[in-house]
């Protein structure tokens, strides 16, 4: 592990917050006391919703779904480091709270699950790119963003969610070369949370770390220990920065484990040791973090209580909100894919639905 | 004869030609100890060791590439792609590349390659898990097609394709893995490529489909015949050997035809069903050939895909259509 | 009005579609400094400046997805892929991406983007720069799909393309681009996609062509009235949007149809033409549609090209067998 | 750059070979006399069959094809660490020197680019892969080819050959990381000779050296002065022995100089500086050997004009044997499409050529 005062490293993963809960000494967090208790709410929240939708799953009233369960710090902690309506995000599919972040909200999120297209539809001024099923896919994109932003004068950062199997594919590469030729303002924010579906790290690539790839594209990596909000938060605070500043891109791993299935569909236990689950369930990010803020007075177990209250309600207000809308119909095959859809397919739209072309 | 389902026909057909040929070396994203995530491979690993079924990087164009490679040195690499929608990764190599290398290299590499891959609706899958994409590939000179819509021809087929010295891209229906469910020889057979099913016979009008569509085609071919249209459904099997001669049969008995697919109309299979008939049997054709298939439009949200993937109601329309033409 | 090549004319469109729109932003292979490997791009870098006219590194998908990324940020990207050939590598970007992000989006995020790509045969290339994948892109939907065969339509349609709001593959024909040459009306205009042009008039029957086999069409066309034969040449100019109802007029009025093209006969778009003409007007046609394409073989070795791409003869030979069916 | 007795660098380019033709104090080459010699007639032989093909291809005797010239000694010097019959070569299309290392001839090379496709067919013991336009997709091909024949207890070694331009493409990324993984008996010849058609390497990518990239996979990478044949011989030796050994891939950037046109359809005058191209010149690989070699007396101003016109010979003689063949026919479009061809194809072939079905 290596501490503040060490340069940022690709080896050994920045440290910053104990498993007992102590900061590293000598640093001083970025994040203030309210925004620290922001980030916990989120990393909360999004335990309680992964929770709720899990339910909610099995009844039958949820499509398939990933949760975040176990890798809160490392969404919480970097999407904290984005301005709202100012910084983009380009997610994978597990990161609810760094669109939440930026204005998306958990009935969108229902509804899309429950079946409604629009629920994936960012609406204006929640600078988020729409959920990405097709692994890495989303790269390009956030690379050709951020590119395009800065080609239009902006100095907003664009920060892309991908995981450990996701950096095997092609478009990683693509994506990251030509991020460091154009010095787009682009954080690659890579979770490994050891997975991808059944596929071990060590099956996925046999170099030490992901973060040491970033050499060859001529930018910066950083290994970060990605159960640690701090560490994560720090790294990802001075990526945006660089981004900013017009000094291109930066590759952050954050090592992290997935607690849960890899998706609703998945049946882990044929292949997670349940004595590595164990070991791994004891470096729970969000137990890391009340330690800490218990140790600074910031929580005690009433205002957790009352807190899990106020989330519960927010979920379940969510959930009634997300329900009884329309169930999408016919035309919902339609709308949007073309702006201006060929004659064929405007017949297709009123042979399906039955209005007038 | 065992009733099994298809996954359990092409499981057990995996096992019993890599038994039968251990050149055979399957290579895929989660299918060794987690048997694929359909579990067409489950057990394959711990009976064939982890050099034959092998997990593979999340990679796509180096799955099938790399399978170019493995069959240039002698082996028949059987690559999975977990869904066939993300075939599209690897485009290039199974366009450019397992499709030409024979005839690159006039008969120096050829490609005894069999790609497998799951598709098709209505199983709730998240975007691009569910398309239909056999039209681009059968675009691809130098491929082989095979879309079984039965657990025997599952079986049968799979066999043929794995002998076949040809490249030959594998289509399993995903609704078919767990439905799909029927006698299956327990011996050695195969279903030769190229020879379509006549899964029903009729005398009015052939409905011309391949894999989970031929369940559709036949549902709507039984209520057809409660209105008195004696309705025969002809299952392709494979789209590349093209069974031409029965299409053109099937033709010339009946004299009206109509394609059903799971793909978008626009250049579609179906395009090609049309005007192979046209070609082969135009002065036995009675009415315009009809064509039933998911609109131009991208695979949707499950909560609308029974509007998108045809449903019995709208092939039986179809059929209505055509009859009444 | 001057006479100009093709490659002048896509030129001298992307100067003046650029001086028009400032959120267009070129991206692609040797565009820059090199003006292109046709100089399609000849001195635009040095009129708009490097940050319009961007050398990318050498990676399609990239190329492509980061187009996608670009028209996010609200710009209107024009991509070149340097051969459709090549477009396999971003086939997952084009068809999984560009293709879908309006829906997926729900309409946040329109793809404006016109994606450039040269193709087609008798040029003497090497393998894979010259092969004709329009049907497999014609099978994506979300997609247009736009293959001029004029100087004039060049232009037109690709301003057309440009200004519409939904992602265009833009298909040019590499012999067409020196020696196609017509007359370009240098004003601002715009030819609609979605409207065929009747490249010649006739009564007995209607070739059906795009790009570069319009030439060859029109060339038999000439031929065949010598012989007696009354041939129209319908240039389809889009395949998507397709202009069903001139190829419903076209047959009613002729009665006989041949479609032309340089890709592979299976599942190549000349199959989705004969499903619409036999859809739009089964009751005019007097006899089977002709096609007339390359056979179902991987573009070849430049030394025998001219027998794989349609001739002028086998054309004349199409019309005569459809003539006399 | 670095010395022999430096430890494999991504930074600085191994180099033994001065440009005044002096060789690193206490490097003993691997390539005895005679090999040397073979190695320097492989690389005079390649210079003057370019010379003679550029003018053919100017004749309108010969397609379209990209000549070597300037990269002699990466190409010989790699390919002269193999053993003929037992290792591999996966060409591009700019390796001719290594693919005759294998067997392959002149006579094919000629026939394939006048239009022969039977020419790209390496005949039965001449271990090489055909040639490639797909830039990288051959990479996954020499990875399965070397993770094949160890797994059929081959210990043999395949050398795959790309450039600077195709290093950017997601297969050089995907066939990579496989052969790290399987530790894959292939070294990686990144020939970077400084475009790619038009594009420089500075618009390739922004890392220093694409050598470092094979740390983010796991394996060593190693830059080496590509003009120089002792380096590229002994960089590739040392992971020719790696490969065998089981010890896994190799990533080697030679850096070298494309001193010709991109191919015959191209004009460098549009963007390459003459002065940086004169700069290059005077650094030509083989001028740097023939110093070396005249300086140690194993060839003189006599015995080299004797080879050239040996040379000579030997090209004129191919030249000769790949002419007046027969013209390849409509047969040539169908034989080896299919082994079993589809119904339609044979129709389609018994159509175009006449024959019978
Ligand atoms: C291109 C592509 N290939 C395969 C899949 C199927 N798939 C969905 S998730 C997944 C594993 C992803 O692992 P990782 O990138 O580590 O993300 P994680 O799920 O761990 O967050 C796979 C193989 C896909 N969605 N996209
Ligand atoms: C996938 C692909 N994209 C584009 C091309 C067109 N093309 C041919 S050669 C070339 C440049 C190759 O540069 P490099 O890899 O450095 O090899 P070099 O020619 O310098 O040896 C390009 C862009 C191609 N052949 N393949
Ligand atoms: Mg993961
Ligand atoms: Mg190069």
């Amino acid at each position: 592990m290596s501490t503040p005062s060490d340069p940022p490293s690709t080896e050994s993963p920045l440290s910053l917050l104990a498993s007992d809960g102590t900061l590293a000494a000598g640093h001083v967090p970025a994040l203030d006391d309210a925004e620290l208790l922001s980030a916990w709410r989120a990393m909360l929240l999004s335990r309680a919703f992964d929770e709720r939708c899990f339910s909610l799953q099995r009844q039958g009233r949820l499509g398939t779904f990933s949760t975040v369960h176990g890798e809160e710090a490392a969404v919480v902690g970097s999407a904290w480091a984005l301005e709202r309506g100012r910084d983009w995000v380009v997610p994978q599919y597990r990161e609810l709270p760094a669109m939440l972040h930026q204005g998306y909200t958990l009935t969108r999120f229902l509804q899309y699950f429950t079946g409604d297209p629009e629920g994936n539809q960012m609406p204006a001024g929640v600078n988020v790119l729409p959920f990405q099923i097709s692994l890495a896919a989303q790269l390009p994109h956030a690379v050709g963003l951020a590119w395009g932003l800065r080609h239009q004068g902006s100095d907003a950062a664009v920060i892309a969610y991908f995981g450990d199997g996701a950096s095997s594919e092609g478009d990683t590469h693509e994506a990251m070369n030509l991020a460091g030729l154009r010095a787009a303002p682009v954080v690659f924010l890579l979770k490994n949370n050891g997975w991808a579906i059944s596929t071990p790290v060590s099956k996925q690539t046999a170099a030490a770390s992901f973060a040491a790839r970033a050499a060859g594209y001529g930018f910066p990596g950083e290994l970060v220990d990605g159960n640690d909000l701090f560490a994560v938060h720090d790294a990802t605070c001075r990526a945006v920065a660089r981004a900013r500043a017009g000094e291109g891109p930066t590759l952050i791993e954050a090592r992290t484990y997935r607690l849960g299935a890899h998706n609703t569909a998945d049946d882990p236990t044929r292949y997670v040791d349940p004595a590595e689950l164990q070991r791994r369930r004891a470096a729970d990010p969000i137990d890391r973090l009340r330690r800490h803020l218990s140790g600074r007075g910031l929580i005690d177990p009433d205002s957790e209580a009352a807190l899990a209250a106020e989330l519960e309600e927010e979920i379940e207000t969510a959930v009634r909100a997300s329900e009884g809308g329309p169930r999408p119909g016919p035309a919902t095959l339609f709308d949007h894919v073309y702006t201006n859809p060929p004659p064929r397919v405007r017949r297709q739209r009123s042979e399906a639905t039955g209005e007038a072309e | 004869m065992a009733v099994l389902n298809m996954v359990e026909a092409i499981r057990s057909c995996l096992a019993s030609e890599m038994q039968r040929d251990e050149r055979i070396i399957l290579l895929g994203q989660d299918i060794g100890v987690n048997g694929g995530v359909f579990r067409a491979t489950e057990g394959l690993q711990e009976r064939f060791g982890e050099d034959r079924v092998v997990d593979m990087p999340l990679a796509e164009g180096v799955i099938v590439g790399s399978a170019v490679g493995l069959a240039c040195s002698g082996l028949v690499p059987i690559p999975e792609l977990q869904f066939l929608g993300f075939g599209s990764q690897a485009f290039h190599q199974i366009e450019g590349q397992v499709a030409r290398m024979g005839f690159r290299s006039q008969g120096r590499y050829p490609m005894p390659m069999v790609i497998r891959a799951p598709f098709g609706g209505n199983v709730r899958t998240p975007e691009m898990h569910s398309d239909a994409h056999e039209a681009k590939y059968a675009n691809v000179a130098g491929l082989k097609i095979a879309m079984p819509a039965t657990a025997r021809d599952a079986k049968g087929l799979l066999s043929a394709a794995i002998r076949d010295p040809d490249p030959v891209l594998f289509c399993e229906p995903l609704r078919g893995y767990r439905l799909i469910r029927d006698e299956v020889p327990e011996e050695d057979f195969t279903v030769p490529l190229g020879l379509a099913r006549m899964a029903r016979e009729g005398d009015d009008l052939v409905i011309v489909a391949w894999s989970a569509a031929v369940v559709i085609a036949e549902k709507a071919a039984e209520l057809a015949a409660a209105e008195g249209y004696s309705v025969a459904v002809l299952d392709l099997r494979t789209l590349v050997p093209l069974d031409s001669d029965a299409l053109r049969e099937a033709t010339a008995r009946c004299g009206r035809a109509l394609v059903v697919h799971e793909a978008t109309l626009t250049s579609g299979f179906g395009a090609e069903v049309v005007a192979t008939i046209q070609e082969e049997a135009f002065w036995s054709l009675e009415a315009p050939i009809g064509r039933v298939t998911a609109p131009d439009t991208p695979y949707p949200i499950a909560s609308v895909e029974q509007f998108y993937v045809p449903s019995v109601e709208r092939v039986l329309a179809g059929i209505r259509a055509v009859m009444e033409a």
